[in-house]
């Protein structure tokens, strides 16, 4: 036992048991057949929420797919620099000028889902009330969004609502940080829809006119409050915290439904009031111009005289690469990995259809048949193939299987001031718009018939303890009851709960919580004796020196 | 030739002495050298490959253009980069940190040295080591989590007292979460830990002859650490203070999460907003060639920065009379 | 390759064995003491001499003794006989050192084979702190790269040799800084013995310790007197005279290098020096 | 000092009844800290002196600046004890995050594929920097090359690179040019772990540098006496009694290299699955787990974050203790303490057993 021996010891005493786990993991983890292969993608937030459901589904089914969700542009340039397999975004490599896309790899675009841009916000009324029933004109969104409304007692957003006059504050226009493809589709309708305001607007902040506006952060003074969140959470989040009075901002629809935040109702070009609900996004889109390569000039969508239109929505893309093809010039070549190509065409083919089922649920609208068969011709673009013809018996998409989508919600009557009434002294209260809520609910009930009514009341039994989180009032618990009553008659029992349980938290009289509290289902027991105690030692540990020094030192002090 | 070595005179110049190195010794040469040196090479490949790299947006942009310019877009064609916004942010959230933990940390290192028994003091010490080695990512969770909502009554409260002071002055209804000062203070409570350490090391440094005199004199506790030990600690405080600056100077993760990483000047430190240099690079990944390029300038420039502010440290540390046998 | 062999029994006759065990050294310097001369030997740190043409013979199996103020030149003499001396930066040397009359800064000669055959035990004890004191013993077979076949022989000759055995034996397993001060320099000896080195240097091995320890310590040297060539430095006349058997007197004038003022036997420096320095000296009028 | 101290809270709770301007805790903390010193001050002064007050109010105010010290550590501590135990499940160690939705419960799926991460990472930069860091150190200390200088100098200066430059230079280096040439290039555990090792080079080269320092030089030249070579030396002698000290340095440069994230984000990428091979493919680490679930959206995605938070804070904490374990020194214990307590006005002190 020499002491050189006890120093090699001592020195690789670690190491060893980290270097030795290493390679035996590294063959234990390494699969016995080359495909599929992990594969990487990141982009998008905006298609954040759907592919979260889609990757984890996928995972389930054995592909080992990761997405990160950053923006649209991030996602292209890491794409175009070959740092991920795939990217996600909601506009092409054009418009959101990022470049590379034209470099040796190339790339083609898979459209994925559709979905819409909300227009979130956090309002009260003069009496103190949360405002959950905002209706906006798509020119007082473009005319805030560019700083030209800066009070929410302005005419144009009272003439929205009836007459109903807001407090005399300011909006804080609450924007993205960063480079986003949320921003870029958003501005871009902001260009279209006020054009003449937009020009001028665009020069004194120096944005670019030509391309999309993918980032305002050069010009954080385009309207006289703003704030920059750091992604589609923080915005939703930003918006609906205490902290977020006042605030206006857009962000997609799905975060608006998973935070719960209030969203506008937006008039469309046919006069409607309408909410990004799959119908909407749906209607709006059929006037989607897509090219050759299918990306979408979206112009009309934004005046699509359907009643149904929600005007701010758009396809989002999946970015690939692609076997060469004459008739796409941007396709230069296949995946040299096989394992990437494999796993990658698996999963897109599962989006093209089955992925396609929950997405009205979550916020999206599913992709057209004409669509999910593009998809289809996009994995025969990538293994070089003749591409597999989609129907309704080998896809689950709903727009196949011909179920369709039922008609979604009217806009509620204008509350929070009395109505029509024009501006009250907020004598209201909570009493008179509860009745209000509830005339609004029995009407969308006998909307969409029966079907959803047992939903409701099956749901109501199941989880009538659920503290399920309400909108600041009953006033919020009947704005959400809608798209849960629309999407669950859409989808059948499958989607029962999600539509039980807003009439739920009607039931139980909402709460203030504006998040999700964790599941009670789930709440195990077990840990909690063991947290109090561990807790109890360590405060013990903590705090017994520093007492006992305390007290020594003062009484030797003494 | 030491045969011709005359043995009476004396001779002019010694004799050359060659000790032929065993064949071990010759290896261990190699070897430790080549290491040292490959160090050598690999930090100075880091050190010019960030330099070369940078130029690429700094030749575009212009170094004083970059240094001067608050706005970051690369949206635009050409791009518009500068390091100004994200420098003031980092200076101003590392100033608050420090601001607010050296008072502390002087104070806690003074109970650790001189007011706490010798067991508690061990203990103290491990606690201390163990504060510094909890990583910044936990800090940057606790403070984002935790602490962020809960400093919004003390930004509020500071606003409201101190709104004169015209960064201190919040308008009602504003965010006050992710501000500077919130990044501040979490930093700060990081950076606690290292000011405590060194200004333990030098208090607990201090001549035992001189303090047993100041006592011998009659003077309180207080006035034998006010005579013997702060003025004996002075150069360990500031050299401390600014190794933390430095520390604080780069700090990323805590930063990454509180802050929302738009580079603007901000007026006001309690509202939310402001970017720091590395916060701004964790931020902003995956960007194209260029970007990354100029955040490897931003990189550099915070590197310099914190460089310098280093090297003031190990300066004033090693001037100073405690400060020798510290390390930093 | 050389094999020394000794007589255990002979170093130590307090603890007799009935048949003399053989330990063997593989490797090693070779066997027994070793004249060791310094031939015009000049010593500079950095420009400065502070050494200057010291002719000085030591006899082997004698012990030798440098005395001298302190500053005089006699360590740096000392660490020039074992080529410690280059290791110092800045330090440059002149002249000659004979081992058996065979020079040790002769070309192509290595450093480490002359240490190996030049042991040296220093003034303040320095056993290895991570070692036991086994281990301590046996380090300079492992550091030299010496081999032995009877390792336990080895350490309990060499810590017989250094009069540590009796005082040691049931704890060989401790780390060597557990032991006293006198102990851990006897253990230093032993150390340097372990590898039968043919001349031993001692620089004020003594000073540290207290009187009993150094008591111990000179009646090892007493006892190894025979067995080794030993060159002590010391400041303490009584030692020098109680343990050597030759004296030289090193002495540095104001501004000059460090010289041999008188280079004699024992008895007639601390009698009847030639020079009156010297005579001053060793009576205790200066220095 | 009670007495004050009940005085303060009394008058204090008077005021802010009266006045009852509702500023939250932190006014009131302040308010009834200030208040305390005041009335201890006062009730002080008047029995014994503005001296002794002075002296003992800025006891008070010593010890309090150690209590915040403390109490920043254990609040820090305790949070994410609490919250990380909530999610924490054994499966937390057997399960990566496969097929996990928001719906799903925090205690379902889990972080292997973090914790192998991180281990392999750690490790890989271990392997990689450890040999040249501890070949720099005794370069630095042992030898007398005059590139000593140079080499401490850049090792000084590279100590202060922040750690998200070092995944940057990576990132540009490596992963943005090279990535489609070859996987090796690409977002992986071995680009996580390059970048993490330019971190631990110089941490620990200076630490073993400074460590092999106190390595006292008449060691070093009793060994060379005995006829040692330099290597000899430095392996059987100045390793093993720096030993210690060294181990210590290491274990916490990998404590620190563990909690690394910003450097990972540009490297590493991250990824929901298992990914054993660092060699291929985008790799999870425990705190790029912690980082992105914290910031998502959903409640259970952060109660997963803080069971890596706790993961990862009982890896740190246990490296902290072994490092602590590790560095306990034999030798030093022996030698009396340099640390100086004042004697004269304690006259209760020594009694305590």
């Amino acid at each position: 036992m020499s002491a050189r021996h006890r120093l090699a010891r001592a020195v690789a005493s670690l190491t060893a048991l980290l270097v030795i786990a290493a390679p035996a993991l590294v063959a234990a983890a390494t699969p016995a057949s080359a495909a599929p292969a992990r594969i990487n993608g990141s982009g998008s937030s905006y298609v954040g929420l759907a592919m979260q459901l889609w990757v984890s589904e996928g995972q389930v089914q054995g592909l080992p797919v990761n997405y990160l969700s950053t923006s649209s542009p991030q996602g292209l340039q890491q794409f175009a620099s070959s740092t991920v397999d795939f990217a996600g975004t909601e506009a092409e490599f054009s418009a959101l000028g990022v470049a590379g896309g034209e470099g040796e790899r190339g790339y083609q675009y898979v459209p994925d889902v559709a979905g819409a841009v909300a227009v979130m916000y956090n309002v009260k009324d003069k009496a103190g009330n949360k405002v959950d029933t905002l209706r906006l004109s798509r020119r007082t969104i473009a005319r805030i969004f560019m700083g030209d409304i800066a009070k929410w007692s302005d005419d144009a957003i009272t003439a929205d609502n009836g007459g109903l006059q807001l407090p005399d504050q300011p909006i804080t226009v609450v924007y993205r940080a960063g480079q986003s493809g949320t921003t870029g589709l958003f501005y871009d309708f902001v260009q279209k829809t006020a054009p003449e305001i937009f020009g001028p607007w665009a020069a004194r902040n120096q944005l670019p006119t030509g391309a999309r506006i993918i980032t305002l952060d050069g010009a954080p003074g385009f309207a006289p409050n703003t704030r920059a969140y750091n992604g589609s959470d923080q915005i939703a989040q930003g918006i609906a915290g205490s902290n977020g009075l006042w605030s206006i901002g857009y962000d997609e629809f799905g975060y608006a439904k998973t935070y719960k935040v209030s969203s506008a109702w937006v008039q469309n070009q046919a006069g409607q009031w309408v909410k990004p609900y799959a119908a909407n996004i749906t209607a709006a889109l059929t006037k989607a111009r897509l090219a050759q390569d299918l990306s979408q000039d979206l112009t009309d969508v934004y005046t699509n005289p359907d009643p149904l239109t929600y005007p701010i929505s758009a396809y989002s893309y999946i970015v690939t690469q692609c076997a060469p093809d004459p008739a796409r010039p941007t396709c230069k070549g296949k995946y040299t990995n096989p394992g990437v190509a494999e796993t990658l065409t698996k999963w897109l083919r599962y989006i093209a259809c089955e992925g396609q089922v929950n997405m009205a649920k979550i916020g999206y609208a599913p992709l057209p048949t004409n669509l999910s068969q593009e998809v289809a011709n996009a994995i025969g673009r990538m293994n070089g193939v003749a591409p597999e013809q989609l129907n309704a018996q080998n896809c689950a998409n709903p727009r196949f299987t011909g179920g369709g989508i039922d008609p979604p919600p009217t806009a509620p009557p204008i509350r929070g001031g009395g109505g029509g009434t024009g501006s009250g002294g907020g004598t209201g209260g909570t009493k008179k718009p509860t009745g209000a809520a509830a005339g609004t609910s029995g009407a969308v009930g006998s909307a969409s018939g029966t079907a959803s009514a047992t939903g409701a009341g099956a749901a109501t039994a199941a989880e009538g303890s659920t503290p399920e989180a309400g909108t600041g009032g009953e006033l919020a618990a009947t704005d959400e009851t809608l798209p849960g009553d629309g999407s669950g008659t859409a989808e059948g029992a499958g989607s029962v709960a999600g539509a039980g349980t807003p009439a739920a938290a009607r039931s139980a009289g909402g709460s203030a919580v504006w998040r999700d509290p964790e599941p009670v289902a789930y709440d195990r027991p077990g840990p909690a004796p063991l947290t109090g105690a561990a807790v109890v030692v360590l405060v013990a540990l903590m705090v017994g020196p520093t007492a006992f020094g305390a007290i020594r030192s003062r009484r030797t002090a003494r | 030739m030491d045969a011709e070595t005359p043995v009476a005179s004396p001779p002019r110049r010694p004799r050359v002495v060659v000790d032929e190195p065993a064949r071990v010794d010759r290896v261990f040469d190699a070897v430790t050298f080549w290491s040292g040196f490959s160090v050598l090479v690999l930090l100075s490949i880091v050190g010019l490959f960030l330099l070369t790299s940078s130029g690429d947006s700094l030749g575009q942009t212009g170094l004083w253009t970059f240094l001067t310019r608050v706005e970051w877009r690369t949206d635009v064609q050409p791009a518009r980069i500068g390091v100004l916004g994200l420098l003031v942010g980092t200076v101003v959230v590392a100033v608050i940190a420090v601001v607010l933990a050296v008072p502390v940390g002087v104070l806690a290192a003074l109970f650790i040295t001189d007011y706490s028994s010798a067991r508690l003091r061990r203990v103290l010490i491990g606690l201390v080591d163990l504060l510094a080695a909890i990583p910044s990512l936990l800090f940057g969770v606790w403070g984002f989590v935790l602490l962020s909502n809960q400093m919004v009554p003390v930004s509020r409260w500071i606003s409201d007292h101190f709104g004169w002071i015209p960064f201190l002055a919040t308008e009602p209804n504003r965010d006050l979460t992710g501000s500077m000062f919130i990044a501040g203070v979490v930093v700060g409570i990081m950076v606690l830990p290292i000011i405590t350490s060194v200004a333990r090391e030098v208090f607990s440094q201090a001549p035992p002859g001189e303090k047993e005199a100041a006592l011998a004199l009659g003077s309180t506790r207080w006035g034998m650490i006010r005579t013997v030990v702060l003025p004996y600690g002075k150069g360990g405080i500031v050299g401390g203070t600014m190794l933390a600056l430095g520390r604080a100077l780069g700090e990323t993760i805590a930063v990454a999460l509180l802050l929302p990483q738009v580079p603007l000047v901000s007026k006001n430190i309690l509202e939310y907003g402001g970017a720091t240099v590395s916060g701004f690079i964790a931020t902003h990944s995956g960007g194209d060639p260029f970007t990354v390029s100029g955040l490897m300038a931003a990189g550099l420039v915070l590197f310099i920065i914190t460089l310098g502010t280093n090297m003031m440290a190990s300066v004033v540390v090693s001037r100073s009379r405690s400060g020798v046998g510290v390390e930093l | 390759m050389t094999t020394i062999t000794v007589d255990r029994a002979r170093s130590n006759g307090t603890h007799p064995s009935p048949t003399p065990r053989l330990v063997e050294l593989i490797g090693g310097p070779p066997p027994g003491a070793a004249a060791i001369e310094a031939r015009g030997a000049c010593a500079w740190f950095g420009d400065r001499l502070v050494l200057e043409s010291v002719d000085l013979l030591m006899p082997a199996g004698q012990v030798t003794a440098l005395i001298g103020p302190s500053g005089c030149g006699k360590s740096t003499f000392l660490r020039l006989l074992n080529r410690m001396h280059e290791l110092v930066p800045g330090a440059a040397l002149d002249g000659e050192v004979l081992l058996d009359g065979e020079d040790v800064y002769r070309h192509g000669r290595r450093a480490q084979e002359v240490r190996t055959r030049i042991g040296m035990v220093f003034q303040k004890p320095n056993p290895f702190p991570a070692m036991s004191i086994r281990d301590n013993v046996l380090s300079g077979l492992k550091l030299a790269q010496i081999k032995c076949h009877d390792k336990d022989g080895l350490v309990e000759q060499s810590l017989e040799r250094a009069g540590l055995w009796k005082e040691v034996r049931d704890r060989l397993h401790q780390p060597g800084g557990a032991l006293s001060g006198g102990q851990q320099q006897r253990l230093c000896i032993a150390r340097s013995l372990a590898v039968h080195p043919n001349v031993l240097l001692m620089d004020e091995p003594c000073s540290a310790l207290d009187p009993t320890s150094t008591r111990r310590i000179e009646e090892t040297i007493g006892e190894l007197r025979h067995q080794v060539t030993i060159v002590i430095v010391t400041h303490n006349m009584q030692q020098a005279q109680r343990v050597s058997d030759h004296c030289a007197f090193f002495l540095a004038e104001e501004n000059e290098p460090g010289r041999v003022i008188e280079h004699a036997t024992t008895t007639k420096m601390f009698s009847t020096p030639d020079d009156r320095r010297t005579l001053n000296y060793v009576e205790g009028r200066f220095g | 000092m009670a007495g004050a101290a009940g005085t303060a809270l009394c008058l204090n709770w008077l005021v802010f009844g009266r006045l009852g301007d509702g500023q939250g805790w932190f006014a009131l903390l302040v308010s009834t800290y200030l208040t305390f010193l005041a009335c201890f001050f006062i009730a002080t002064a008047d029995r014994y002196g503005r001296l002794v007050a002075t002296d003992r109010t800025i006891t008070v105010v010593v010890v309090s600046a150690g209590g915040v010290v403390l109490a920043a550590l254990a609040s820090l501590v305790i949070f994410i004890l609490v919250l990380g135990l909530k999610a924490l499940r054994p499966g937390f160690f057997t399960s990566d995050q496969t097929g996990i939705t928001p719906l799903l419960p925090s205690t379902e799926g889990g972080g292997s594929h973090a914790v192998v991460g991180t281990l392999e990472q750690t490790a890989l930069s271990l392997v990689l920097s450890l040999p040249l860091s501890l070949g720099a150190a005794v370069f630095l200390n042992e030898s007398r090359s005059r590139w000593r200088r140079p080499v401490r100098i850049f090792v000084d200066a590279m100590s202060g690179l922040p750690s998200i430059v070092c995944g940057l230079f990576i990132f540009a280096v490596f992963i943005q040019p090279h990535a489609k040439d070859a996987a090796i290039f690409g977002f992986n555990g071995l680009m996580a772990s390059l970048s993490l090792s330019l971190i631990m080079i110089p941490t620990i080269t200076r630490t073993v540098e400074v460590v092999l320092r106190l390595v006292p030089d008449g060691l070093r030249e009793a060994s060379l006496a005995l006829g040692a070579s330099r290597a000899r030396t430095v392996w059987s002698v100045v390793f093993p009694t720096a030993r210690t000290g060294m181990t210590t340095a290491i274990v916490l440069g990998i404590a620190r290299c563990v909690g690394e994230t910003a450097p990972l984000i540009y490297t590493a990428f991250g990824y929901d699955l298992m990914n054993a091979n660092p060699f291929n493919g985008s790799q999870e680490a425990l705190p790029l787990f912690v980082f992105r679930n914290v910031q998502k959206p959903d409640q259970t995605a952060i109660e997963r974050g803080f069971a890596g938070a706790l993961v990862l804070m009982v890896i740190v904490l246990a490296l902290f203790a072994l490092a602590r374990y590790l560095g306990r020194d034999r030798t030093r214990r022996a030698a009396p303490s340099r640390r100086w307590r004042p004697r004269a006005p304690r006259p209760t002190q020594e009694v305590r057993p």
